[in-house]
């Protein structure tokens, strides 16, 4: 086996140096009968060719992958510049893990830091933490987090244009923690969350309003209306950003009254690779920053002065506070982590600004040219992104038609919203050129 | 050599903060362009300035700056890894090239089932393969990680119980446990209580029966403990939580050290995690991503998270949500990208390769328990499987602790072990070889070990003040919590 | 700290010879089996033995071994490498990428032309490219190397004489010229004639006239030349050479000097190579693969290496060998997979980017120049183009030689320049910055440089002894060429 | 420009210090009307998104490289582990150069080391360069180099069935390089040298015999029977081998008095990338050493005694010896180099040997299967490693079909030699398994 590097010699020195006679006595302590059921019923192991040749074949029968696609929905194909990945590749950073011993993590550590800083700039947060699994879980760890924060107010507001995954896995961490209750607020036709309702139902047992910014619908919700009614109640402003690209021209939640900001780094030069691994963003203000889950990296100095970083204000964490922790994570995400890091330093000030712009005006053009044909209309009036719905026509059939000719025409919004069950939501990037918008626009008016 | 600059060493260079280089208008990426501005389709008031501090640095810039920090780490790749409960075995490079094809890579999470039959084959032989090496019924592969999944099969444990009359109060858990445990059992709403284990500090079935009632909804029990001793007593154990209607929750991180030996699920678990970053070689990643997929038994199968894989006719589909579910942990399927590894990992070895990693991981550990007996404290003298546990007992008269052990293997060039876990050993040295060393590796870090144990004697401030090799020395780590900068600032951070 | 490794330093760790790894039995690879035993197929006496002391080493064992080799390398990606004469620019990843595209790199070069439309398509084009930017009229992308292109180029040069009445016996190369001219030129079977340089090392019109007899096949010129001086009698020259009907042979190792500034083939060239590893970034690979195509006025096509691309109808085609062609120089089509990078960044840079590329390589080159002229003495003051030449005259008084110098800036963090060469300068530092390299890395250039003629004056010694901080100190050059061990071997070699 | 840091500040503040005021300045010595003409006509440049789109789409117009091919004649397909290609895109090797400065090079010459130690192993020779460019450009120096060894003799014995393109290129260097003289030596009905006509025409003059080992129709030579001719003619005998696997199997050219031996070192884990860039190996006798061509590393040690590796005899290159230098060779294969020394590495003593039984015994299972049909019948009756002949029917036509059917069925001889047009010539690798080789009966027997 190549992976194992015993031979039969090795194997014989090292039993006689232990003192047993056959590796079968290693597992004494093993009741028998434990044993007798224990054999493994599995073919035999394979060359690396072989291995090659059946993942091969397994990747060719995901022609969804090599389709022209419009779906998004908390997951973007964005173009990831080669040097991205040639920096996951380097086996220093891969094969390492958890840099408890910073004197030989320095790399690792150093770039976490640096993702620590590009996020809680983007998000104009005082700080960011080493990074969640993914926005839905940092959403509910977000969740947790404002209810520890509040601990004489219960009840979260949820914004029903939070995107339904997100609103899943708040419910599925929530539910049974405390008394904790999640209320659903709705949103108006242009999309938004409806702040009439919001005025109505927040009251001095609202710890939270949690809403997507942009929202599922690709819509930007409008923030500082929200906390101008959410902050004089005493509840916490919490944003969830499933596309954080936008936040290059988006007012940044931080700008907004945000408290708790968390999204989902994906769409940084990170393959969508059927759902994960992305990365969770997480960033808050300093005055919460020792009730915020998961590792931080932080700067510290040697005996000769010199600059390093080091895990720090672990006394949050499992591994010491254990049941009393602010989070059960462990393993982040960090090489995920590192790939937004990457990503975001060949981008830059400008040229992240410039991809966002590319975004923006192609998803505007496209949603032109599909209301312009007088088949679709706009689902929602508010402004959106990249992303953005339309409805008029039976969306199961309509995507069903394209898919036969090719194209991943947008998500169907009726799973998720039964009221817009002649709704699709379409992303546009930069990864679509006119030749895909036409594209699209043919299979759509068929 | 004050003209150098302060973190050169060897071929090693100095980087800066990536806020520290680059000059305004420099950009690493050229993008394409489109006509207007932004202001042409959001209102102003939704618009933000270009963001202050960003980096602007050019493509050269950036690639050399990312290669130069990779190499001030350690990894599994680079040198001897022996970090104890983690598992560092080797990242095949087979694995890394099929997880980019573009078919896995490309493919969007809500594609329709049709079109990502590949992916959904590939998930469902590996739960068969998951559910066949550790004998549980079925399995969920949407846990990201460990922790995840431990969190996802409280949560269904919970729920079990509150079909049942009640969620209950309570989790048992060993002393040894991994801080996860209580962390996730607390997280699913319930109160710890921890068992004392015997002086091998292993859980006896007659403790767990004093301490089970009709409160107690599971024992947490990690096999073999983090002492790297196998549970004698599990199928006894189990046995007196079932008695009382409770559940066992079988770590499943040191699954290592059991595969073709013996099966989680026919020693009494209910409900497990594995942590396919450790026994199934998906790289640590430097903290992550990993995945912690779980698999239960049949009666906990309705609360498995949701949607699920099923066949209709010649293809597979995800489910509607099953209604008992515990619903989902996050978003999409799970790390597809890792179970992609993993599977591929598994294939290339095969049902006798799997056992014969467990074989070779238990033996080199048992080689390392008495080779190193000579010159430390074993926490224990039992033989181990995957690991083995030793305190800095013996080092005590000359002042030398497991920190500066840890410190002095650094230069000897090799990764130190897991050290001060498990907390019931004090000053513990928790050292896990894998299958993957070669036998010169081992014994060149027993070689190490002895070097230390005698520089301990003779020159001890040699290890008080190591590691010396590595460009930076120990960092005041109390300080940096005290006053924690966490990130870099265009402006002094306030 | 004897316990430690020779070669531990930082975290750079020792590693021994592949050799001295492994042991018996262990295998890097899992193969395929087939049953029978070689001797079914082949008679006893054409079969060996295993190979005695082949590698017998795990996988691990091998990527390890070749990551930790590869951290004890200087890069262009790790540092400034500032190589003169070898223009070491920025290698762009995407490059990489697209070379690895299985449509290229699973491409048989005896598919039928049908099947492979896109690789001709891209050979094409960049001929296209290289003749536009050369301003020559034709071009064959099959030589491997600059040295092979000067090699084809000078048998096409003797193929053109031998067409008009005899091969000539000599070529007339100046002294500062790189040792493949004049190699190039023997293996082509001419005599070689030094033409001395004026006190700026430049060719003049004059010299070349005097030297011109009617058995005089070629002048090889560099332009700009080795002292990185743009030869401004290029025209003069050539037409006194032509006068004679010789031809001129264009070294266009220098053309990152170029690039939208002037072009070869407008002053006279009538053949040249392109260094596709220098001017157009493919990697250098620690000593190639590069790739050398060459260039041709008209009255050369004929002798062109083929075959030949040439398109039918809607597609292209390998002709036969031209009747009047040297012929091959190498099997197949050239080093395609460099073809391909190369024809990537110049689609990236397009027209305006490879001038840009020279503006800024030349405006780098002079800034160093300005700045190192403080301390240390240039090989001539005029303007220069992509590279600055200096000596260590300044340096004697202390006994300090440009090796030193050399072997400090590794203790800098910075590869060494180009040194002792060209040989028409005692004690020559060639230094060529490239366009890739950002003014602070040219400023803390600068700084080391002046460091180390500080160095040079207070603490002399600390230069004859350097490198100081490299985990291998100045090796024995001489007594390795005395009793060369050129290989490992079982036994004692003999 | 992504690749081009300068800033307008930065630019201008280095014209400053150089003292003119605009870049142009610096081109003064240019004369004018040279500069008049030198400006590019070439497109814009183009986004990296946009050069990976350019290429992809270029790279699928290249329908053979997805075909199931038999094509080898001196190019073949091999699994490479994927190991290889990740040491590969280790920047620290591909972005280094020619190894000059030794104390920071210590990773490239260690490594050309173990490469010249691996392929001297292989050959059973006592020493190997740092590589050459390719096969036929190894041959081609070997020759000149023989030619050398032996000033009194002009004239060198080419095997008709050495790679035809391995002898042109023989011939362009040879051409013209002193009085040299070049005779084809024919083959016999077995596929191999003719022995007789060898003896007949090897005389005083003749300074070296040239054969494919392997030769170009995969058969094996008797390399004893040459070199028990050649040598009491005072000829040397140089061997040329396109597929150096073959020598995990076969009786080494050390082991049959070949004086020098080369290769082509693709089938090391090296992608075909339609041809090139593969490796030259040159191998030859102690004795000779300081007349071969191309870098030579050697061991060495520093003042304390460390031992590392340096550049050694380099009195024979160019840098020193110019128009007397053995070779003009400068920059070589390096990269190419270390990717065969890892694959050799990785399969080891017993692995290589493994691999080439499983070409050898495919291969053979292959020609049966084909002559078998009776169609065919074997071109050639000596022994053969992975590649053969067969005879039997207009090979272009049955190309012609073969490939409209998807395969590439092998290389028409006729080509090369106009009396075997009704040959193929077909490589059978472990890429072949079963289903491959019955569709390669299938389409040949059509
Ligand atoms: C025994 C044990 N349990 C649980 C975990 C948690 O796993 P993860 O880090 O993947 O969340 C770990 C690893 O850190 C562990 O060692
Ligand atoms: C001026 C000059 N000419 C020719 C060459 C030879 O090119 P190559 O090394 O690609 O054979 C070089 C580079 O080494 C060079 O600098």
């Amino acid at each position: 086996m190549r992976f194992i590097p015993h031979s039969p010699s090795d194997i014989a020195r090292m039993l006689a140096a232990v003192g047993v006679g056959a590796v079968d006595e290693l597992f004494r302590d093993i009741p028998a009968e434990l044993r007798a059921s224990g054999a493994i019923d599995l073919p035999p192991g394979l060359p690396e060719q072989a291995v090659r040749q059946r993942l091969d074949a397994l990747a060719a029968r995901n022609s969804g992958a090599t389709m022209l696609s419009f779906l998004g929905a908390g997951a973007y194909p964005h173009f990831s510049p080669a040097v991205v990945d040639n920096i996951l590749q380097r086996a220093e950073f891969y094969s390492a893990y958890t840099p408890y011993q910073p004197e030989v993590s320095q790399g690792t550590l150093q770039a976490i830091f640096e993702f620590q800083t590009l996020v809680a700039m983007l998000f104009d947060m005082d700080v960011a933490n080493a990074s969640m699994y993914d926005g839905a879980s940092a959403t509910a760890e977000a969740v947790l987090m404002a209810l520890r924060m509040q601990s004489k107010r219960p009840r979260v507001l949820l914004a029903r244009s939070l995107h339904p995954q997100y609103r899943e896995t708040v419910r599925t961490y929530v539910e049974g923690a405390g008394e904790a209750e999640l209320l659903e607020a709705p949103f108006g036709a242009d999309g938004r969350l409806d702040l009439a309702w919001l005025s109505a139902n927040l009251d001095a047992r609202t710890a939270a309003v949690v809403v997507g910014y942009p929202n599922v619908f690709g819509v930007v919700e409008d923030l500082d209306a929200i906390h101008s009614i959410a902050q004089p109640g005493g509840a916490l402003l919490v944003t969830a950003t499933p596309e954080p690209l936008a936040l290059a021209l988006l007012k940044p939640p931080g700008a907004c009254g945000a408290e708790i900001a968390v999204g989902e780094g994906q769409s940084f030069g990170v393959p969508l690779s059927y759902g994960g691994p992305g990365v969770g963003l997480f960033t808050t203000r300093s005055a919460h920053v020792r009730g915020m889950p998961g590792r931080l990296v932080g700067e510290a100095h040697d005996e000769q002065g010199r600059r390093g970083y080091v895990l720090t204000l672990a006394t949050r964490e499992q591994h010491i506070r254990r049941e009393r922790a602010t989070s059960n994570i462990c393993t982040n995400h960090g090489l995920i982590a590192l790939a937004a890091t990457v990503y975001l330093a060949l981008l830059g000030k400008q040229g992240l600004r410039q991809l966002a712009h590319v975004n923006l005006v192609r998803a505007h053009r496209a949603a032109e040219r599909l209301t312009a044909g007088g088949r679709w209309r706009a689902a929602f009036s508010a402004p959106f992104f990249n992303e953005f719905a339309v409805r008029g026509r039976d969306a199961q059939t309509v995507l069903t038609r394209a898919q036969a000719a090719g194209v991943l025409a947008g998500v169907p919004l009726g799973q998720w919203y039964p009221e817009l069950d002649d709704a699709l939501l379409l992303a546009v990037t930069e990864v679509h050129d006119d030749g895909a918008l036409a594209r699209l626009a043919e299979v759509l008016e068929a | 050599m004050s003209g150098l600059r302060n973190k050169q060493a060897g071929l090693l260079l100095d980087e800066p903060l990536l806020f520290e280089h680059g000059a305004p208008g420099r950009q690493g990426a050229d993008v394409a362009t489109e006509p207007g501005s932004p202001a042409d389709y959001l209102p102003r008031e939704l618009l933000r300035e270009p963001i202050e501090g960003f980096p602007e640095v050019s493509e050269p810039e950036v690639l050399r700056h990312f290669l130069r920090l990779s190499q001030w780490n350690f990894g599994t790749a680079t040198t001897f890894y022996p970090l104890g409960s983690c598992t560092m075995k080797y990242n095949p490079l087979t694995n890394e090239v099929v997880a980019r094809l573009p078919g896995f890579a490309n493919l969007h999470p809500l594609a329709p089932d049709e079109t990502a039959q590949g992916a959904l084959e590939l998930c469902w032989a590996l739960e068969a393969m998951l559910a066949e090496i550790s004998g549980m019924d079925a399995i969920s592969l949407q846990p990201a990680a460990g922790a995840h999944g431990e969190l996802t099969g409280m949560k269904m444990v919970r729920a079990y119980h509150q079909d049942r009359g009640g969620a209950r109060t309570t989790v048992l858990i060993p002393a040894s446990a991994h801080g996860t445990n209580p962390a996730s059992a607390a997280l699913a709403g319930y109160k710890v209580q921890t068992v004392e284990g015997n002086q091998l500090g292993l859980v006896e079935a007659a403790a767990v029966q004093r301490a089970m009632t009709d409160q107690v909804a599971a024992l947490m029990i990690t096999n073999p403990n983090t002492l790297g001793l196998f549970e004698r007593e599990i199928a006894q154990v189990a046995e007196a939580v079932h008695a009382r209607g409770g559940l066992v929750y079988f770590d499943g991180a040191n699954l290592n050290a059991l595969l073709g030996v013996a099966k989680p699920g026919k020693v009494g678990a209910d409900v497990l995690q594995f942590n396919l970053h450790k026994t199934f070689s998906t790289p640590h990643g430097g903290g992550g991503p990993g995945a912690g997929p779980i698999g239960v038994r049949e009666h906990l199968m309705p609360y498995l998270p949701g949607p699920r894989l099923a066949r209709h006719g010649d293809g597979l589909r995800w489910s509607a949500m099953p209604e008992r579910s515990i619903g989902r942990v996050r978003s999409f399927h799970g790390n597809v990208g890792m179970l992609v590894r993993a599977y591929a990992y598994i294939l290339a070895l095969g049902g006798d390769g799997c056992t014969q990693a467990t074989r070779m991981a238990v033996l080199a550990a048992n080689y390392l328990r008495v080779k190193l007996a000579e010159t430390y404290q074993l926490a224990q003298s039992a033989i181990c499987m995957h690991e083995a546990v030793f305190t800095d007992k013996t080092l005590e008269p000359y002042g030398i602790k497991t920190l500066d052990v840890a410190k002095r293997l650094l230069d000897y060039g090799t990764y130190a072990p897991t050290i001060y876990f498990p907390l019931v050993v004090p000053g513990a040295m928790m050292i896990e070889p894998t299958e993957s060393e070669s036998l010169e590796t081992l014994d060149a870090f027993i070689a190490s070990m002895e070097a230390i144990a005698r520089e301990a004697r003779e020159t001890p401030d040699l290890l008080h003040s190591a590691p010396t090799t590595t460009p930076i020395g120990r960092l005041d780590e109390a300080r940096a919590a005290r006053r924690p900068v966490l990130r870099w600032s265009p402006k002094p951070p306030e």
